[in-house]
């Protein structure tokens, strides 16, 4: 699979898109553990990210440079928590990708190591706390046993995804040890955290998005 | 729920414009960053920079206490989510007179990583930074772990000491000493009524029967410790004050600040009423109340609740206190 | 509706409590009448007694207001119930340095009587009274019948330059001419979104749909000029800021104070937003803000929604305005 | 027709009685054209001038004594608009009855006109403004028609009260021009004045009152 720049910024104006749909669903959770913004701040963050996309980044050439000015972007409009987590992500993958005008199947393997990578670095989380690192961990996992190796991305990607969402599931049944739901003890159960869902949508959205684009 | 507000996605934005127009005396923007705030008034070289910030939706929180004998600039955040590393780094620069900069802010995770990063990028252009984060709601986690506590409205009387010692020239090293003995020093709980909502989902941050209070409640909606059938103020007083002085034991004799701070919409006699009898409860046990502050310091929007908080004080942070400030929010003569 | 209340009957004298316990160095009640509270400072010979006063469950209003370059005395009624006579009386009799004493208030049937009686019975004892009645709602009567107005949140501005030329030595007759030109230079209008209740009933002060708003609402809940959609902020700023410029038409170059004032539980970002628009309108037409004040000045319990308030200055008023003051709830450098 | 002070007490302490049972409904009409607290205020005043009739007046033989008293407090119990307009009432019928431990049929017309008069010069309102004096003003017709005369004082209060009614209803129908409620304009019309009910409220109860005793 070759993906190109302008395949890559589509990608992300359909994040915009598919994050707008989510956004009540994405507050809703956050009221119940956090402070509800989460869908709020989701959406102004990528609204803000779809704005360079139509414009500064509407005819850049190194998927490198989208994704680390969308890191910025979203940093810059939103702050909050996932502001520096998904920042610090596209920062990382940026690196990866910089200077290519395409990117391969090793390519993108790479990069949402790289992407997953910068989410914990940044955040410290450990898998069980209740956050996105829920989610992003065991897509980790799936990325890193077949990394370098000869298997289809897709292939690999959509089993990441697949464990990806059993880990937003799982946090529905955790106690939240980070963040704003961690004071909420056991009041925090039964309610699956707002971060690890974006997360997973977010590359859920990419799944879709690579599959389209085999199909056509 | 009701709002007087134009398009939800620009109230941050239009209560800037207001602020800044009505105070223009007080503050001013930068304009590398149009979250990024600075007093308008000329700050001595050498002085040790104070930095707040946080969400928005707080006011007077934080943007009311930049002024003479309280902060220098802050960093101001879309409506409950800490300000981006770019507002900070910004007002860092311009409120630096080489002593360096203290950053005071809530202990949140996105507040922890932005100032973070504002504090690397600062440091990388040559700026000493010290943080000090405000954790002051002893609802928010066991006594044991008061670094996982959140900051709630005890960050004004860091704010206010912290500013008083950059002031009377300070340095570095002894502002930020100062935040953390004041933090050290100071305990809150809070009591939740009514829920806020955000104006672009205008749902209420939290679901409370019409007979119920949420015990603990943090000064985003977050849930507390437990829902309890609302009782009466004095009932409610007695809890609050209780767990609080459970865990910063005061002996007879002790001087404290209290601060009994409104979290949006409830009446300031009703404040007075649970000062009332936070006074009694102190008195009882012989403590003094040295200052008293009674009124909507940090708030939620228009959440419905207040918070009590309680500060040791000694002789260093009593002349802390007493120095004069004078800010768009806030002026103590 | 929710309260942090004991025993509905008596919210006022616990918040009195609370008040007197909390801001000792500022006031103090008189022993003869718990309901009259005058200054804890000591008072120049000589001086104007100023006295303010009304019903209770407009905090700050109007207790917190008594200090240094404001009030020297307040009588303190029931929630939304004109003070009796007798701690009138009795704070007349205490600040009265023998210069006389201003009796500022809103005009209320209920505090004109109550307020005459108390002016007679002083004058009976020897004490000369002026009073200044309080009337900058634009809402409540046609221009040509202003002396049928109701006195809302402009009273701020009366007090404000009242207490300053007492302070600086007027004379009663001047003081109460700075009070009346003050008034006359003031108009206000208000918009309600969400009732208050007292709390004694429980009940909503007024009945309005989920999306309605009350134009021209007065701060006790009483019924405005009519009911309307609630529309944005600009709109209704828009709205309210023409009622007040057609009343009083200001000229290009004119200077103003305004004051956005919140009802009680409205955050304080709507009314920074309601004021940025004000100063657009105003800006537009040449006209110049002095001095803004942005905040719950005179409130009505837990009632949503503001008033804007327009004075039109000139050189006295505006030293006079400048003046400062410290009061337990408002200070000014 | 004899009231003894003892039977004057009474009747005051019915008056406390009858108001917490139409607190809420005088609340009700206040909240509709003013500022809600009639009943409130009505309610607290009465305790206050239950107290004293309890305690300081328990054994007070002067009837003037008993009615200027109930002035003083009810007035220094709520102020608000009601407070001088009743309390003149109850000062000026005090000095009617002043030194009398009984009131005769004379008596009590003096009392009632002197009360209502208190209330007309305190407050300057005239009939058609939409206030108490829409019910007091036809009652003080009724009463100065027969003063001095021979009829019995229990009948003609009666008609008094019938014409109280009256008075009270029509209020409905009034735009008011007078106190809070008169800036409503239109928006007043169709709610009764709450003052005016009060104060049939209270020349009711003494006509209650009247007909028990001569029943007993
Ligand atoms: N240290 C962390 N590491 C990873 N994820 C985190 C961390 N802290 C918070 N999160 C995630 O952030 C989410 C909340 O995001 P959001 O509501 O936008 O920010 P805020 O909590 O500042 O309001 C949580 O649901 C959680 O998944
Ligand atoms: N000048 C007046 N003369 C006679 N009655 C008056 C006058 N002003 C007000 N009232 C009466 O007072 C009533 C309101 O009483 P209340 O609600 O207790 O006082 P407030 O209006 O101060 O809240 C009105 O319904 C009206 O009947
Ligand atoms: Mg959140
Ligand atoms: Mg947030
Ligand atoms: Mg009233
Ligand atoms: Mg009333």
């Amino acid at each position: 699979m070759h993906i190109t720049t302008a395949d890559f910024i589509d990608y992300f104006k359909s994040v915009t898109e598919m994050i707008e749909k989510e956004k009540d669903y994405l507050c809703e959770l956050d009221r119940k553990l956090g402070d509800g913004d989460h869908g709020v701040t989701m959406s102004i963050g990528w609204q803000a990210v779809n704005q360079k996309l139509n414009n500064e980044l509407a005819n850049e050439s190194d998927c490198g440079k989208v994704s680390s000015t969308i890191g910025m972007t979203f940093l810059n409009a939103v702050g909050s928590s996932v502001g520096p987590l998904y920042a610090t992500g596209f920062l990382r993958g940026g690196k990866v990708a910089s200077q290519k005008s395409e990117l391969t199947d090793r390519d993108l393997e790479e990069y949402w190591i790289a992407f997953i990578n910068g989410v914990k670095e940044r955040g410290q989380a450990k898998v069980g706390d209740k956050t996105m690192i829920d989610t992003l961990e065991p897509a980790l996992i799936v990325l890193q046993a077949n990394a370098g190796g000869t298997r289809n991305f897709a292939e690999v990607f959509s089993e990441a995804v697949i464990e990806a969402e059993k880990g937003m599931k799982s946090t529905t049944n955790l106690i939240s040890k980070i963040g704003r739901s961690s004071r909420l003890g056991e009041r925090s159960l039964g309610v699956q955290d707002p971060g690890a869902t974006s997360a997973y949508l977010i590359l859920a959205a990419f799944l879709d998005f690579i599959k389209i684009k085999t199909l056509a | 729920m009701k709002k007087l507000i134009n398009n939800p996605t620009y109230v941050v934005e239009e209560m800037l414009d207001g602020f800044l127009k009505a105070h223009s005396n007080y503050i001013r923007v930068l304009p590398e960053n149009d979250r990024a705030l600075v007093t308008s008034r000329t700050t001595r070289e050498g002085k040790v920079g104070v930095l707040i910030g946080g969400g928005s939706g707080h006011e007077p929180g934080f943007l009311g206490y930049v002024g003479d004998g309280m902060a220098d600039g802050v960093a101001v955040g879309n409506i409950f989510a800490s300000p981006p590393p770019a507002p900070i780094l910004e007002v860092t620069k311009a409120i630096d007179k080489g002593a360096g900069v203290v950053y005071l802010y809530g202990n949140y995770a996105g507040d922890v990583m932005n100032f973070g990063m504002a504090a690397e990028l600062a440091e990388m252009e040559g700026i000493k930074v010290e943080m000090v984060l405000g954790s002051d709601d002893v609802a928010s986690a066991p006594k044991e772990e008061k670094h996982r506590r959140r900051g709630i409205a005890g960050e004004l009387f860091v704010f206010k000491t912290a500013g008083a010692a950059a002031d009377l020239g300070y340095s570095l090293e002894e502002v930020a000493r100062i935040a953390r003995k004041t933090n050290d020093h100071t305990r809150s709980m809070g009591v939740g009524l009514t829920p806020c909502s955000l104006p672009q989902t205008g749902k209420p941050s939290f679901e409370i029967g019409d007979d119920e209070m949420e015990i603990g409640l943090g000064h985003h909606g977050e849930p507390g410790i437990r829902k309890a059938k609302l009782q009466q103020a004095d009932v409610v007083t007695d809890e609050l004050v209780a767990a609080i002085l459970e865990d910063i034991p005061l002996n007879e004799g002790e001087e404290v600040a209290v601060l009994v701070n409104g979290l949006g919409s409830t009446p300031r006699m009703e404040l007075y009423i649970m000062f009332r009898r936070a006074e009694q409860i102190l008195r009882e046990k012989g403590i003094k109340i040295y200052r008293s502050y009674v009124g909507d310091y940090i708030t939620s929007l228009e959440m419905g609740g207040c918070s009590i908080t309680i500060t040791k004080l000694d002789n260093e942070l009593k002349t802390l206190l007493d120095h004069p400030a004078d800010c768009p929010m806030f002026v103590q003569k």
